[in-house]
């Protein structure tokens, strides 16, 4: 993978997931998703891997599930409605700790909306679509190069702690090309879960120093029981509080554990920069390009670019914040990332929300529009 | 208790749940020695069910067993079966489990024809929540949210089936314990999709509110109601009101789904197919 | 080639003229450059007009979307004035019919694309690679043998020779309309 | 050839006194006790035709053919 | 442009997005054709549909029209008639939406009989994502998710209906436009829920993809492969191999679920049945 | 209704809810919540309405919209599973401003978790569980006379203000029977949707200087169109940028114009405390126990409980905290409330989370062992 | 009876040139303009058929009847 | 009565121990205290064990759960000592069977509570209301009358003075059981 080549985001991620080993998908299509549904199509048979297309969101992700029980690496793909329909089952994998990675390219609007306009409006979803307590990861790539490389990580992530892990994409993202040269750095590991110890006893959810439970496929000669009851170290359901609150704890606990291994941000200028704008996915392509042409007019303005947006990477934005002049949160959508930069930043600096809701990417100007303002 | 069950079922987990008297431990027991009779390595077996008293059978019995979501049962069994081709995956499943929010996957999977076998324990009530009506409740029946009898017409489960598609198709009853299980084997053993419907009781949320005071009422109801297909062939439809038939109803020779996924993944693999 | 070029293309659905922008964002990678292509998804594209874009830039292009094309070229029969303003400074507007040049305003050039393709080439589908060798014509953003080596890959094998003579007479027109200025 | 004898034993411990056995038992083999549950009182009667075992539903029942040497 | 067109179409929101040929537009006009001859007032008809190209037809419809999420629009649909038992109530859906992921609430709206008339748009293809596949792609057509051709077997939707209970069943076709008016007007006047189950014709997802280059090649398609019952109970089966029936299907007296719903409230209010 | 009586919070809820006049009921079985289906069936036809039992929650949630598009008063009840399974449907609701509400009873954990224990784990989940920006309100009562009244006032919310309206439950405040004896402000007043002006053109999403569009029941004589798509104000889909901005803005602005409508605080010996306790449901009734017995032992708690919880009180609770030395977040799940008492408080009181995760309600001793450590 | 004369337009703005009605008017009454758009070039032979009516998807053909008088 | 009463009933499924809790709730309201009841739910209602209980105090109720039972009230087969530790300094628990009371811990009553309404009241069902009658008389924490009256409505008519009778065996049995300490 030496030569530059022009690629899609939609279809890195494909790639991306591949490369890590992924064999099955099951999806239903749904705009502007489709893309990487057909691609896994074409591409999963050739690899001796599993394209299905279920009846309806919940059944693809039900399906993904039962085959990552099954050992397989499995992944869906979906936007918006499909994204909620699939919440009930999210949490299961959650709760059963299945590694699966769920692809939502995000499009404007409650509902049906816009289907085919650019939107952030699922950043708070991802974190909190199901219900009761549950981990998660999410991730959001701002080019085709690192779509290809965070998807693969996050198969890796997923199938390494047993969280599902949710590739947030928006839809300007999955549908541009670009040319991409890969590098080194982009080769995607094949990561997998760690199986139980032969010899010794199989405990599905044992609570190992690492946090992290062996798993064993079905089949594998491990006979054992996945339920998406609270269950014990056995797997068997419990309603004994202590037990309850030890498991809900540790299944909870990984992300603490592990949050650096898992927290990815970039930064631009930051250091000395006057001005600090925390944007992800095609606005911060929009926020860096600022950074660009603002350092050229002599302006000092930093980019943090949380790749990881949960775990939230609250302390690094707290850090990089620290004693800047102002935080700007530029977001296609009413609101939603800035919250959780109030809530890191505490009220140490002053912080501008900038939203566009019209189904438009806020462009450059926007943003240092605002700037100019400010500073 | 019999080497059988001490066998197939996690003796640590017993007693059940399932309240005296209920159908489902009779199911349970026709099932492993259908198991039993297949002879299946328990290694390669695998048991999915979806949620309600029914799904907790996955809790007992010794083989991969995977409790999924409420309705879900079948869609997590098709990824399991699809990505593990060689294990004999049986899905179980309540009335409101399989066919009211189930129903969608029900009947795709009686539409794609892997091979796998779904079991629905007909008690035609939802157990689990407490008594409420379910798409099987006959009417006028009560139900806790049928003060006046159930008003909803109801599904035939079997008849559903074969109208999606299905291959294999069978009706059983917690009564004909033994018919059971050649049901259950039969079903196993057809190459496809087969569903097993089995007529079942649930005292406590059905039977109690239904003038059907006890697990053995409900039984003699069965023994009364049930009809073996060669004899139902000869009654007229007014001796066959309010009666339902047992048995094999239904079976056709359909190409079976992961098998022709794997002709698929060998003529891609061989290049014959792709059109870019 | 310029630092940044922004070439905006506006079809009707069935065009191929997403492939247009796609060959030649894909020549613009063989020449080095970094590029973005995209389009427009809408229940517009049943029937209605598609539009897709390039950039291509010797920097790497972070913002993807165009601000205003150096080049923005309308295949549909639809009426091109209210996108003359959205042209750069030194943006040139390409329209697909036989009008007189002179009736045009300024950076507005007329070809008459479709007819090549179906009187010229002798087949209406190739219009879209006329279309690319208007583009590779008039603006040179691209060498001649370099789209000409990306277009392959997205024609049928047995149509090579007639595309490669669509897009010979799309140069050829696109200079001319040039000189015609 | 002779009856053949059965032994019948019933888990008490499992027994959920549902009375099944006690039903369907088509020669009255078991009657309930003071908390209804299952208990054997003619195992003599029993012509193990195993509806009991079949029919429990927590597999108390067990019904095992006497052999004779 | 006809005066009917002018009473029933929102003109102003005309043309209408679909691709040039779509059977869609053929369908709208056969529609508002039965309404006119039904001689319903607009005020009272309620047109629910769900997400696809189908589903926009309620954008064009001069009635109370109601566009809900994909696969929904059974679900809304009961939520309304049964709060407004005076509305005539259509809803309209496409193969996907109605047998995909809304396949589930098609089957029991089957069930439950209300006075509903649903239309069913089965061009065999998801249209507004593109051309994947759906329940009803025929073995081995071409789809974006089927590159290698479809392997899935498909549903047969008038007999999932018909398996579900439902009292009125029909399939029509784009083509027979006239006949379509004639199905649409009867299941409209048929006191239950009524399927009409429409063949019709995606020229640019299914079409182009599968060697019917034209709307016109795959309207001759469809006169050539549908089969009148009559004709059709005279054919063997090699003759109906790949064929397909149209006219009613399938009728049955069972009662509407409205009326018993409002009989159940009489008797409630009379202080009859209560138990509780 | 003078007279002292015994009343589940559940039977509150549905009284309430007949009492503002709910006509429909459609619904799922899930336990916790089912006690409020049995008792709408039972009821219902008696006041001529009508009760559904429909396939799933989805299908439950598109029946109560359907029947408010009828112009009927519209209910469903469900729990965490149901609650994630009909939240593309509450989309819709928001989206096309049709009044409904959801009452949902919060069980432990994601997916099936622990059916019958007490959890505050979808208090996130109900402001965004759907994909996109939307408007929504949710308001938590705290007994069983609270539960009637607010009930009533979430339905007139959401007919006044054309906005999904949830009304939270945690298991605890659902199942317990306790004595109430209601007042004159306890009594439900029946607020009906705006209706259409006679005699003018009707626009189904007319830009009124209030900002709540008239709404025309289906039937009543005006033909319009309703869709999930983002529309403009005359109900069909727009693809405006413009039209978009201005539409969505507007419906997300309700809840800021009314805001203090909407939003219900409670206050309890606030004023002069040291120690500030936010908590909402039945934890707030430890909480104010410990109120109580502290101000008994001379210690100076106070209690702000937040009845609306979204729009989340912030304003108040920063105003509350403003001073103290400590604010207090007990709360049945990992902390969820408490990032928003954060971001309110702007790190200016130190804030103390309290979390309890075994199925259990947060006792009142839990809640004073750490006041004493603060104190 | 003589026969009957129908007068048919082709609402050309609404025309998306399928050629639906093209193809099945059984008397050839319509052809394709340059842009394939349906035109009216036999209207003496069209028999009342509506087919093209009911066919076209866009309702831009309409059948009168000349009525002599 | 006392400030805060607390009361805790553990049964089987099918006992009629929810409705025992909940008569005692709604005779507590009609007394004019402040009530909060409720139970225990779960898979385990099927054939295990059912808990319920009430809180009555003449202050306004909050915390709904029990800290600390005054009256533990034990109707299956199970072993009570475990719940021993759990009672109110002054709480009593009381046990369905006939042991003998000098065998058993201070503060520990046995009253054979499934006898009597099996072999007094004649009807195995009345078990729930003797042990309301039980209750009421160890109690007093509400008059006799009033749990009458609250009980009315819970019982089938036609079956009505055999309850009062169950009611009435059951409190004489509860004094008598108090005396004999
Ligand atoms: C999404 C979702 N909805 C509802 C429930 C609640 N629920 C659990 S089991 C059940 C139905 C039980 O009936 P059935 O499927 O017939 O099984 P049974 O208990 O009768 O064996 C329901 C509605 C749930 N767990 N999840
Ligand atoms: C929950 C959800 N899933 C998926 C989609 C995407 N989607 C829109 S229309 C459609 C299918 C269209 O096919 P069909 O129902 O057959 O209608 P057609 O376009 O062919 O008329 C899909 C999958 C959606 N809008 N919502
Ligand atoms: S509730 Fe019914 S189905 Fe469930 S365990 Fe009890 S008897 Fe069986
Ligand atoms: S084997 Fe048959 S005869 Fe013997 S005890 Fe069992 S049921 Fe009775
Ligand atoms: S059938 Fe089994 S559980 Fe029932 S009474 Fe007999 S032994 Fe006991
Ligand atoms: S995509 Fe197909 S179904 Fe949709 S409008 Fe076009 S032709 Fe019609
Ligand atoms: S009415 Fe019939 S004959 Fe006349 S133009 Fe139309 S299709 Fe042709
Ligand atoms: S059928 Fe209608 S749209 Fe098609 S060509 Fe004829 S007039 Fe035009
Ligand atoms: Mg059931
Ligand atoms: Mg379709």
């Amino acid at each position: 993978m030496n030569d530059a080549k022009l690629l899609a985001g939609s279809d890195a991620c494909v790639f991306g997931a591949l490369a890590a080993g992924v064999r099955f998908f099951a999806g239903y299509p749904i705009t502007p998703s489709s893309e990487i549904a057909n691609l896994f199509a074409r591409e999963l048979p050739k690899l001796g891997g599993k394209f299905m297309q279920m009846e309806d969101e919940i059944a693809s992700m039900g399906a993904v599930i039962g085959a990552s029980c099954a050992g397989l690496k499995a992944i869906t793909a979906t936007s918006g409605p499909g994204f909620s329909l699939k919440q009930e089952n999210i949490g299961f994998a959650a709760e059963a700790e299945i590694p699966c990675v769920i692809i939502n390219v995000m499009r404007y609007g409650p509902s049906t909306g816009l289907p085919t306009t650019s939107s952030q409006g699922d950043f708070m979803q991802t974190r909190w679509g199901t219900h009761g307590d549950h981990a998660i990861i999410v991730i959001a790539p701002y080019t085709a190069r690192e779509a290809y490389r965070e998807t693969g990580r996050a198969v890796n992530l997923s199938e390494r702690y047993r969280i599902p892990v949710i590739i947030l994409l928006d839809e300007i993202l999955s549908h541009l090309r670009e040319r991409v040269e890969f590098k080194e750095e982009d080769i995607v590991t094949v990561i997998d879960r760690k199986g139980p110890v032969p010899g010794t006893p199989y405990l599905p959810y044992e609570d190992t120093d690492d946090m992290i439970p062996p798993f064993a496929g079905f089949g594998d000669g491990y006979r054992y029981h996945i339920t998406g009851l609270i269950h014990d170290k056995t797997g068997f359901p419990t309603s004994d509080p202590g037990t309850i609150d030890r498991v809900m704890r540790r299944m909870n606990g990984k992300l603490d554990y592990y949050r650096d291994k898992i927290v990815r941000v970039k930064y631009v200028d930051v250091d000395n920069a006057d001005v600090l704008i925390v944007a992800f996915g095609s606005v911060a392509r929009s926020a860096e390009e600022v950074v660009r042409s603002m350092k050229k007019a002599g302006k000092r303005v930093g980019l943090l670019r949380p790749v990881t947006l949960w775990p939230f990477p609250d302390r690094e934005i707290r850090e990089a914040a620290a004693g800047k002049r102002a935080v700007i949160v530029p977001e296609m959508n009413l609101g939603q990332m800035v919250r959780e930069v109030e809530r890191a930043v505490a009220g140490t600096v002053p912080i501008h929300p900038l939203n566009r809701i019209d189904g438009g990417l806020i462009t450059p100007h926007e943003i240092s529009d605002l700037i100019e303002e400010l500073l | 208790m019999d080497a059988i069950h001490r066998k197939y079922l996690r003796m640590d987990k017993l007693p059940h749940i399932w309240c005296p008297g209920c159908g489902n431990g009779i199911i349970m027991g026709s099932f492993i020695r259908a198991i039993d009779r297949l002879g299946y390595d328990q290694d390669s077996v695998a048991a999915v069910s979806g949620i309600g008293c029914s799904g907790r059978i996955t809790g007992y019995m010794d083989f991969n067993t995977l409790h999924t979501t409420h309705g879900r049962a079948l869609a997590f069994a098709t990824g399991l079966k699809m990505a593990k081709p060689g294990l004999k995956v049986f899905v179980f499943m309540g009335d409101g489990d399989a066919t009211a929010i189930g129903g969608n996957h029900l009947i795709h999977a009686c539409r794609r024809n892997i091979d796998m076998t779904a079991i629905i324990f007909n008690n035609h009530i939802y157990g689990m929540t407490g008594g409420q009506y379910s798409p099987t409740t006959p009417r006028d029946a009560y139900a806790t949210t049928a003060p006046y009898g159930t008003m909803d017409p109801h599904f035939d489960i079997a008849k559903l089936c074969v109208g999606a598609g299905a291959s294999y198709v069978a009706r059983g009853t917690s009564y004909h314990a033994k018919m059971l299980t050649d049901l259950i084997v039969e079903g196993a053993e057809h190459k496809g999709f087969s569903v097993i419907e089995i007529i079942t009781h649930c005292p406590v949320n059905f039977g109690r509110r239904n003038e059907l005071e006890t697990p053995v009422d409900m039984l003699l109801w069965q023994k009364d109601h049930a009809l073996r297909m060669a004899k139902a062939a000869k009654m007229t439809d007014d001796e066959l009101k309010d009666r339902f038939v047992i048995g094999r109803i239904h079976r056709a020779d359909i190409p079976e789904y992961v098998e022709e996924y794997d002709r698929l993944i060998e003529m891609v693999r061989k290049g014959d197919t792709d059109r870019g | 080639m310029a630092k940044r070029w922004e070439v905006r293309l506006i079809g009707t659905g069935g065009q191929g003229m997403v492939t247009v922008s796609i060959i030649l964002a894909e020549a613009a990678v063989l020449e080095g450059s970094n590029v973005v292509q995209s389009q427009n998804y809408g229940p517009e594209v049943r029937g209605g007009h598609s539009t897709s874009y390039v950039i291509a830039s010797n920097e790497s292009i972070l913002y993807p979307k165009i601000d205003a094309p150096n080049v923005l070229l309308i295949m549909s029969k639809i009426d091109y004035r209210p996108y003359l303003s959205t042209l750069a400074k030194d943006g040139i507007l390409i329209i697909n019919n036989g009008a007189d040049p002179k009736s045009l305003p300024d950076r507005v050039y007329s070809i008459p694309i479709r007819d090549i393709a179906h009187d010229q080439v002798g087949k209406p589908i190739t219009a879209n690679i006329v279309s690319l060798g208007v583009l590779v014509g008039m603006t040179g953003m691209i060498s001649e043998a370099t789209a000409l080596e990306a277009m392959q890959p997205h024609v049928p094998a047995k149509a090579l020779e007639l595309n490669k003579k669509a897009f010979a007479l799309g140069v050829e027109a696109g200079k001319a309309a040039l000189q015609g200025r | 050839m002779t009856k053949k004898n059965f032994e019948i034993t019933v888990d008490r411990k499992l027994c959920k006194a549902c009375g099944i056995c006690v039903a369907f038992c088509p020669v009255s083999v078991f009657s309930r006790d003071h908390d209804d549950k299952a208990v054997v009182t003619c195992p003599a009667k029993c012509t193990g035709c195993r509806q009991c075992e079949l029919l429990c539903p927590d597999y108390c029942v067990r019904v095992e053919e006497i052999v004779h040497e």
